[in-house]
């Protein structure tokens, strides 16, 4: 884009480019001088015949991004003022640009064509005679062409700048530190609510009637709590003293859970004691009575 | 709340800066390696300013834009550094940054608003390459037969380009005053509302 | 060739090794970067040497691995920094909570129980994430055909729940009653609600 922007602007400045289609193209579009056109109004000299060497041209003119491209192109190209668009003048070298489009069968938008009927609008209406009856508010037709070709000019060159600003992959780069090796991410895990263990745990039980409901009353919890602790407290290999399972700290009631526990889990065949002789220490172990 | 003494909390805010995958907001280090120390924005304030002049006389530098900060490049080098890379960098056509440029001055906007002012189409691809870049995206729908979506930048524009604000954007005064102008001459306010294509 | 000074080849050398992707060697640096200017392997080697003395105090570090140079976060660091990468775990299913319930309830208590109860078969993933979550442990083997393990809760699930014994465990009955009730009674509305931790 820098490059076909560079074509427009050599052109504009009427230099020779080096090679001399190029420089032929930008002559049939030459004005002679800015001072024939005065008030914008019409009286001007036939331009000089035209001849536009297709290859030159079509470079140029597919680098217009559009009517207003254009029209821009061509005021700034003759150095008009554009607030003072001299709207005949500017339309005839318009129309010139279109035909030469059309003669080169480059794809014409709409929007040209568009333009086109616009500006012939507008001469059609500073050419009639103003009327004496009517407001003296009546605008300047050429004032709304005037404000969009401003306006698309701020554009353009908000264009041209932001293309300009430094930006990553070109000017910047963005710079990418890896983290040791000790890094990894953490996994946040969900918040769970004591609410929801116990309706979970009603409604699988509700599910499942064959479940009689007593099993989960409260002494029997911290019985099956203590049968959880035991079982960890112990291992498959050694014996362990009974004595080392209960807690004298947690008083008789404490005890009495142990010893429950415990007898729980015989029945269970999950530990088993021996007794080596009456008033022996019983010991016990995780497993179940070998049947000899 | 656990304390941490400033040399340690500097190097942790370099370190965090350095290795995410995106510019980090000053929020977004408190939510996350900050969480459990107690860092008033003071404090934090001055860690980022230090780590900025630190960095003034290095290779690479420390700047804040819109999504937060980031350790980037100097620009100088960039001639040398491109040479990292096979390709190089993508060219954008004028009519995608004539686009890009009006979304970014005058957003939210829709497509015929932006048709209107550079008085040709946007193509489809243009709108889509730009959100796909994600540097555009639609924040809305315009009250207005067809609903038109209406389009704004995003903050990833912003950091492509370098730029903390959109106050950043080169000629932003200009558009201002086209505004203001259009607004406060009557007769021009008519003429704003242009003939729709 | 051209010359460069030895202040702005660091410059360039340093940037080179952070904004590349991968780790990068000295003959890279050459072949790239450095490939215009004349730079003597003693010189290369000097600079990255003060670059590494650069950095050591700071949150990253100038490290050389197998490939080349690279920069990386300081191992210190790496608590916090984790967090940059931090992920929420999907919200337990239905299953999930009646497994932890019976677990909780019924132990010790193996699978082959927890699915009778629940009439399907409970996911070993199930059994995975409440193991590793640390709720709930392997406490012994039921003497049956199989030898299957039996579950039981651990002291962190206590911790969590802030309960000191599972006698603190409401009862399931009187509980459910009273979130019944509760519709009617807003008292005991509250209950209702789920602690949230």
């Amino acid at each position: 884009m820098n490059s076909s922007a560079g074509k427009i602007q050599v052109s504009s400045e009427h230099s020779v480019v080096g090679n001399d289609a190029s420089a032929a193209a930008t002559a049939p579009v030459q004005q002679p001088l800015p001072l024939a056109f005065i008030n914008g109004e019409a009286l001007i000299e036939k331009p000089e015949d035209l001849f536009i060497p297709p290859d030159a041209l079509e470079v140029i003119l597919e680098t217009f991004e559009g009517p207003l491209d254009l029209l821009l192109y061509l005021i700034r190209k003759q150095k008009f003022d554009i607030t003072v668009l001299p709207i005949a003048d500017v339309t005839k070298q318009y129309m010139e640009y279109v035909d030469a489009m059309m003669a080169l069968k480059l794809e014409l938008a709409a929007e040209y064509l568009l333009m086109a009927a616009i500006l012939a609008e507008i001469k059609s209406r500073l050419l009639l005679p103003k009327r004496s009856d009517e407001s003296e508010e009546e605008e300047d037709p050429r004032a709304e062409l005037i404000r969009r070709l401003k306006e698309y000019e701020l554009v353009k060159q908000a264009a041209e700048d932001l293309d300009l600003q430094p930006r990553l992959e070109r000017d910047i780069f963005e710079v990418s530190v890896s983290t040791s090796s000790n890094v990894v991410p953490i996994r946040v895990e969900p918040d769970v609510s004591l609410a929801e263990v116990v309706l979970a745990f009603s409604q699988a039980m509700k599910r499942a009637e064959a479940f009689e409901h007593h099993t989960i009353a409260r002494e029997a919890l911290s019985t099956r709590e203590r049968m959880s602790m035991i079982l960890d407290l112990l291992n498959n290999t050694d014996y362990s003293p009974l004595e080392a399972l209960f807690t004298p700290e947690e008083g008789r009631a404490g005890v009495v859970v142990s010893f429950l526990a415990v007898l729980e889990l015989v029945k269970a065949q999950l530990i088993f004691c021996v007794q080596a002789g009456p008033y022996a220490k019983i010991h016990v172990k995780l497993g179940a009575h070998e049947e000899d | 709340m656990k304390k941490i003494n400033t040399a340690q909390l500097k190097q942790l805010v370099e370190a965090a800066i350095f290795v995410a995958d995106k510019p980090i907001s000053r929020q977004q280090l408190k939510d996350t390696v900050l969480n459990e120390f107690t860092v008033a924005d003071r404090t934090l304030s001055k860690i980022l300013n230090e780590l900025k002049l630190d960095y003034q006389p290095r290779g690479i530098q420390l700047i804040e834009v819109a999504s937060g900060f980031r350790f980037q490049s100097l620009d100088a080098l960039s001639p040398w550094l491109s040479k990292l890379w096979q390709e190089s960098a993508p060219k954008y056509s004028r009519a995608m940054l004539e686009t890009l440029a009006l979304i970014a001055y005058r957003q939210p906007i829709t497509r015929g608003e932006i048709e209107q002012v550079r008085g040709v189409a946007v193509s489809s691809n243009i709108i889509k390459t730009l959100t796909e870049r994600g540097w555009i995206k639609v924040v809305g729908h315009k009250e207005v037969p067809g609903r038109p979506a209406l389009y704004a930048t995003t903050k990833e524009f912003l950091d492509y380009f370098s730029m903390s604000s959109l106050a950043d954007l080169p000629d932003a005064d200009a558009f201002e005053n086209m505004a203001e102008n259009s607004e406060s001459d009557p007769t021009l306010k008519v003429l704003n509302e242009a003939p729709s294509k």
